[in-house]
């Protein structure tokens, strides 16, 4: 058993109207330090021992995210971290 | 000769009995078909209907993509078949490759049923024949649409090519309801005989449930040059 | 056990050190009758827990106490309430029973409709938990009425949402109303279900306690109605549905920390569910599927308290005793407790009573619908519920004492000494606008918080999916046809002016049945029964149950004089911040039928090439006290709300029945909040098009905003006219001529008044809500 | 400038059911090495010199993340780490 994140962000040509909204509320918020969000998806998998790097890859690329309009990252996470 | 058109039901599928009705509207005989089997049951043509396929819980037609019965569908679209997507089918044929770009969260941010116009850019394709009149003129039509994730997206280049091949179908007019680049509300392959769209003709073929019959056009051009092929 | 949809092994019935630690079994319970339990801490009282014992003749076991607690609970057992709702039950005639199917008690009423059709409606309130976390709190409220409707052997059609916020420009309201919106968006729009209808109040007094209440309508053959009783001595009960998680155990676990002691016990789980609709998207296709495939006895939806509550209601609406097994209940989460098991709130699931013939078949009908579902235990002739888990047997009680047998509170009522002050302090003093400002009023109320257009709330929800609706939003009534194949259709509306409940309870009731009753009417559609969803501050407040008593005496003696029945409801009490409850909010919700939907009348004037006059049916007073224009001129409540006329009521719906069916309308709305000045801006902008009036003397200022009821505002086309005059005059109704629709020229035109343009009073009224919440 | 990943993912015993969906679909479509799957947003920000920890924790908490039902990760980035 391992534990892997996956994180899927939109591309930065492709407007991300949710990451804007959400740093203007931070700003009315009295977060004014926080000058651009962009907003995604956090993936958490257990996959068992079986599944290896490009299994992981391919999946996060066909699956996971859409190439088209979004780029991924795959991490192992170590034992117990919470991400 | 009697048209059979097929609608796809997938599991969270809405409007597919709507797409069924439209179907039976211009004079089909309506063919139900279930996502997880492969078959065809020899129908002239395919409707992806709307809803909320899965859940949609990955990306809007992400899932659905991947199901039995859209295996066929590429096979058969890919020789011919007319294939229409509405709403979430439009997503569904992005998401399978069988149409170019995506469909991402309206800018907007929030789901919006609204009443919109929309000008037929294209009407030489099987599904919007019937929108030249006897003058050769195209006027607006006035369709529902209802949906979260509808902006259209993909590359500029991708976007000049849409263009240049004559393969937008219809645009936002009177205002952009999602922030869709170019005003695209649906697009066509080469040939047109793959469309996808984001508003629902299917709820536009009575003015007793809809806003009008604008809808009408898309499903009795098919039935037009799907009776042309077989006299 | 036969299970379908997963496997054995995703049953994880260990873990926590569950083991490890004995559980309380009504052998232990038996022998240690001196434990000390946290009875307090789950909200019982010293007698009631006395009761409990002297029931079971021991002390309860866990399991059986967090079923008693949650089942004697105000929200499941209605103790301080149901005292009063037998004012309903006492006051239904056998003329008014006539077309009822299923009344109070069951989980929605359902009434016939002809043509071998019934119908089944009702709302019920989440208004706690849509302030914890709006967007779930709202979305799972519209779950849950769903799966009531669903029980009924129906196919849920349309639904509603009943909203009342604090100040629109309040930041908490920012925060709670967009996200209330947003799930019963999400939700209700991935069910494909068509919102038609509403409403959307603003008042301080919901600040820290919004109102979220949702409605269900539902059809079916009059011949296939369902009810939830376990009958027939050996006939299995099947869960099916999403797993059981520790959702909304919030109180139980209490008792998992009695037991586990400091180091094991759960961390302290909030009260929220997370719903998921496309999991109630397919056990809503599953349910009609097995309903019309006969495979079902009985059946019943699991909503607040869970199993405890399906079990213990199943068994006791049944013949004889239950047996369940809680080991076979597919779970979420590792070491669940029974108790926690009986009391999760787990969204999605239900529970369905099946001969041991049938249970292959609707595992089948389950597994292609990809919905978990497994038996969990069987009808016996004990006359007793008897749980078991991990082997013993931890419930053994008669399930009525659970389900029916709670207690019954007559707590005190008073009417407050505060009430005559209230009433005394009258509209009469308030400075009244001169004739050159009405031009001016009429728009700055037009773009006020409670008359503003609400298309920012209603844009949001899908009211076309599935192809049968035919009037939504703006339509005073939403309307469904009840299937393609015929022309019958159905019209609800839902209305409560809190205000006016605050003014005086009875009266204030009597206007928001006579309001609903009147937007069903405006349709075309004849009312034909009611439902209630009674939103109301602490039971144990004398002043606040007087309220409720009167309501309710209010509600029921008005339906026995318009001879339609209440055929369900619902209660929601505590709402309230602090000490301060809420305006008295008891909503009302009107069903009507109509033959030929083709003939329904919606808000829209000069949409054909006739020309049009414009009517005002019913007689105009000054009633000004409790009206939008006190509130927004001058912050004012006080006085006594516009007198009730429940029979002018009942001539006007007939006469608009009539004149709809004669094509005599071409457009109609009803007068309420805001009066005729309201009235005309919405018929105007909705149209896109203009009127000329003149106003019945003798004053301006109370022709356009009092808010006088049993009024509606007719275009007849001109040809036309006479036949109407006649249709009126049959039936003594009193109308006057107001003026034309003029298409050709885009303004509100009242002379001697003001003159309006379309674009001035399309930019007050849509501007509001856009600009406060983007 | 510092970039900083927020991870937010709903509470293990509250019901995920995108996860669960995903889930279903990787088993469908040839992955049933993975297991388990937690859906949760993914937010990339960037932040001036001035911001704090602390501000980030309390920020992640209010706005990005609904305390009720979620829980949330911070880290900071190092330049030009993609995730
Ligand atoms: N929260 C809501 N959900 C759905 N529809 C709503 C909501 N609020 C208002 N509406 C709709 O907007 C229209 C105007 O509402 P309202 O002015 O309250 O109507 P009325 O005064 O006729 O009862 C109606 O069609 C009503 O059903
Ligand atoms: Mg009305």
């Amino acid at each position: 058993m391992a534990r892997v994140a996956v994180d899927v962000v939109i591309k930065p040509e492709i407007l991300d109207p949710q990451g804007k909204a959400i740093q203007a509320a931070l700003a009315r918020s009295g977060h004014a330090g926080v000058t651009e969000v962009r907003a995604g998806k956090h993936f958490e998998l257990e996959v068992d021992g079986a599944v290896t790097d490009e299994e992981l890859e391919q999946l996060a690329g066909s699956v996971l995210a859409n190439p088209v309009i979004e780029t991924w990252t795959v991490t192992r996470l170590a034992d117990g971290e919470a991400r | 000769m009697t048209v059979r058109i097929g609608v796809i039901t997938f599991p969270g599928s809405l409007d597919d009995v709507d797409a069924l009705r439209a179907a039976k509207v211009v004079g089909a005989e309506p063919v139900s078909l279930w996502h997880a089997d492969a078959d065809l049951r020899g129908v002239d043509a395919v409707i992806i209907p709307g809803g909320f396929s899965y859940g949609d819980y990955l990306r809007a037609g992400a899932i659905a993509a991947q199901a039995p019965v859209m295996r066929s569908v590429i096979d058969a679209a890919r020789g011919g078949l007319p294939v229409l997507g509405i709403c979430n089918g439009f997503q569904v044929l992005c998401e399978a490759s069988l149409l170019p770009g995506a469909l991402v969260r309206n800018a907007g941010l929030r789901f919006r049923c609204i009443d919109q116009q929309l000008t037929v850019e294209r009407t030489s394709t099987v599904w919007t024949s019937r929108y030249r009149n006897e003058y050769d003129e195209v006027r607006p039509i006035l369709i529902p649409l209802k949906h979260a994730e509808g902006r259209y997206v993909a590359t500029e280049l991708d976007l000049d090519a849409l263009e240049a091949e004559d393969r937008v179908l219809f645009r936002y007019h009177g205002g952009n309801p999602n922030g869709s680049l170019r005003d695209i509300a649906g697009i066509c392959s080469a040939d047109g005989r793959i469309a996808g769209l984001m508003p629902h003709p299917e709820h536009a073929i009575d003015a007793l449930t809809g806003p009008g019959t604008d809808g009408l056009g898309m499903f009795s051009s098919l039935m037009d040059s799907l009776i042309g092929i077989a006299s | 056990m036969t299970s379908t949809g997963m496997t054995s092994t995703d049953v994880t019935g260990s873990g926590l050190a569950s083991s490890d630690i004995a559980q309380d079994t009504v052998i232990l319970a038996a022998a240690s009758p001196d434990k000390p339990q946290p009875y307090a801490e789950l909200g019982l009282q010293d007698n009631e827990y006395a009761r409990i014992r002297s029931i079971l003749g021991r002390r309860p076991t866990e399991a059986e106490l967090a079923m008693y607690s949650v089942m004697w609970s105000e929200h499941c057992s209605y103790k301080s309430s149901k005292v009063h709702l037998a004012y309903f039950g006492e006051t239904t005639t056998d003329a008014m029973r006539e077309k009822m199917l299923a009344g109070i008690g069951e989980n929605a009423g359902v009434v016939e409709i002809g043509d071998g059709w019934a119908a089944t409606f009702k709302i019920e309130s989440h208004n706690h938990p849509s302030y914890v976390e709006p967007y779930q709190g709202a979305a799972t409220g519209v779950g849950g009425i769903v799966r009531d409707i669903l029980a009924m052997g129906a196919r849920p059609v349309a639904v509603t949402d009943q909203l009342r916020f604090g100040p629109a420009d309040a930041g908490d309201t920012a925060r709670v109303l967009p996200g209330v919106v947003a799930g019963i968006s999400g939700y209700g729009n991935s069910l494909g279900l068509a919102n038609i209808g509403g409403e959307t109040y603003f008042d301080a007094s919901y600040a820290g306690n919004p109102l979220v209440n949702a409605g269900c309508i539902g059809v079916l053959r009059a011949s296939d109605m369902y009810t939830a009783h376990a009958s027939g001595t050996g006939n299995k009960i099947i869960l099916y549905g999403s797993r059981t998680g520790l959702d909304g155990i919030g109180g139980v676990s209490v008792l998992a920390s009695a037991t586990f002691g400091g180091s094991g016990a759960r961390a302290k789980l909030p009260s929220v569910q997370v719903g998921d609709p496309f999991a109630e998207k397919v056990l809503i296709e599953c349910t009609l599927e097995v309903f019309r495939a006969g495979l079902v006895v009985g059946i019943q939806d699991l909503g607040g308290a869970g199993l405890s509550c399906a079990t213990s209601e199943l068994a006791s609406a049944g013949d004889g005793g239950m047996a369940v097994d809680l080991d076979a209940v597919p779970l979420r989460a590792s070491g669940m407790s029974a108790a926690e098991i009986l009391s999760s709130e787990s969204q999605e699931r239900m529970c369905a009573v099946v001969t041991p013939d049938k249970v292959d078949a609707f595992l089948a009908v389950c597994a292609k619908w990809d919905v978990p579902a497994v038996v969990i235990g069987e009808v016996t002739d004990t006359g007793r519920l008897v749980i078991s888990h991990r082997g013993e047997v931890v419930v053994d009680v008669p399930p009525r004492t659970v389900a029916h047998d709670g207690p019954v509170y007559r707590r005190p009522y008073r009417r407050p000494d505060s009430q005559d002050a209230l009433q005394a302090n009258t509209s009469a003093n308030l400075a009244r606008p001169a004739t050159e400002e009405l031009g001016g009023l009429i728009l700055r109320l037009a773009a006020s918080e409670n008359l503003c257009a609400k298309g920012w709330i209603t844009d949001q929800y899908d009211r076309y999916v599935r192809g049968n609706t035919v009037l939504a939003q703006p339509s005073d009534a939403g309307m469904v046809r009840v299937d393609d194949e015929t022309s019958l259709g159905l019209a609800m509306a839902s209305d409560c002016n809190a205000r006016f409940a605050a003014l005086d309870p009875y009266r204030g009731t009597q206007l928001a049945l006579a309001e609903a009753y009147r937007n069903v009417a405006t349709s075309g559609a004849t009312p034909l029964a009611v439902t209630n969803c009674l939103n109301f501050g602490s039971p144990e407040d004398p002043g606040v149950m007087w309220q409720f008593r009167e309501a309710v005496h209010g509600l029921a003696d008005g339906c026995v004089e318009l001879g339609i029945p209440v055929t369900g409801g619902n209660v929601s009490f505590y709402n309230q911040t602090g000490a301060e409850a809420i305006l008295p909010t008891p909503v009302v919700g009107v069903l009507g039928v109509i033959d030929d939907v083709a003939r329904r009348i919606g808000p829209r004037f000069g949409q054909g090439r006739t020309p049009e006059m414009l009517f005002l049916l019913g007689e105009t007073r000054d009633e000004l006290d409790g009206s939008e224009w006190a509130r927004v001129v001058h912050g004012h409540l006080g006085g006594t709300p516009p007198r009730v006329g429940l029979a002018a009521e009942q001539r006007l719906a007939g006469v608009m029945a009539q004149a709809a069916k004669a094509g005599l309308v071409t457009a109609a709305h009803d007068l309420s909040e805001g009066g005729l000045a309201q009235a005309l801006v919405e018929m105007c902008v909705l149209s896109d098009c203009g009127a000329a009036i003149t106003l019945p003397p003798p004053d301006p200022f109370v022709a356009l905003f009092s808010e006088t009821t049993a009024r509606i505002l007719v275009a007849v086309p001109t040809s036309r006219i006479g036949e109407f005059a006649q249709l009126c005059d049959e039936h003594g109704q009193p109308s006057s001529a107001l003026g034309t629709v003029t298409p050709t020229r885009p303004r509100l035109e009242i002379s001697g008044v003001t003159d309006i343009s379309l674009a001035e009073m399309r930019d007050a009224w849509s501007g509001t809500l856009p600009a406060l919440f983007g």
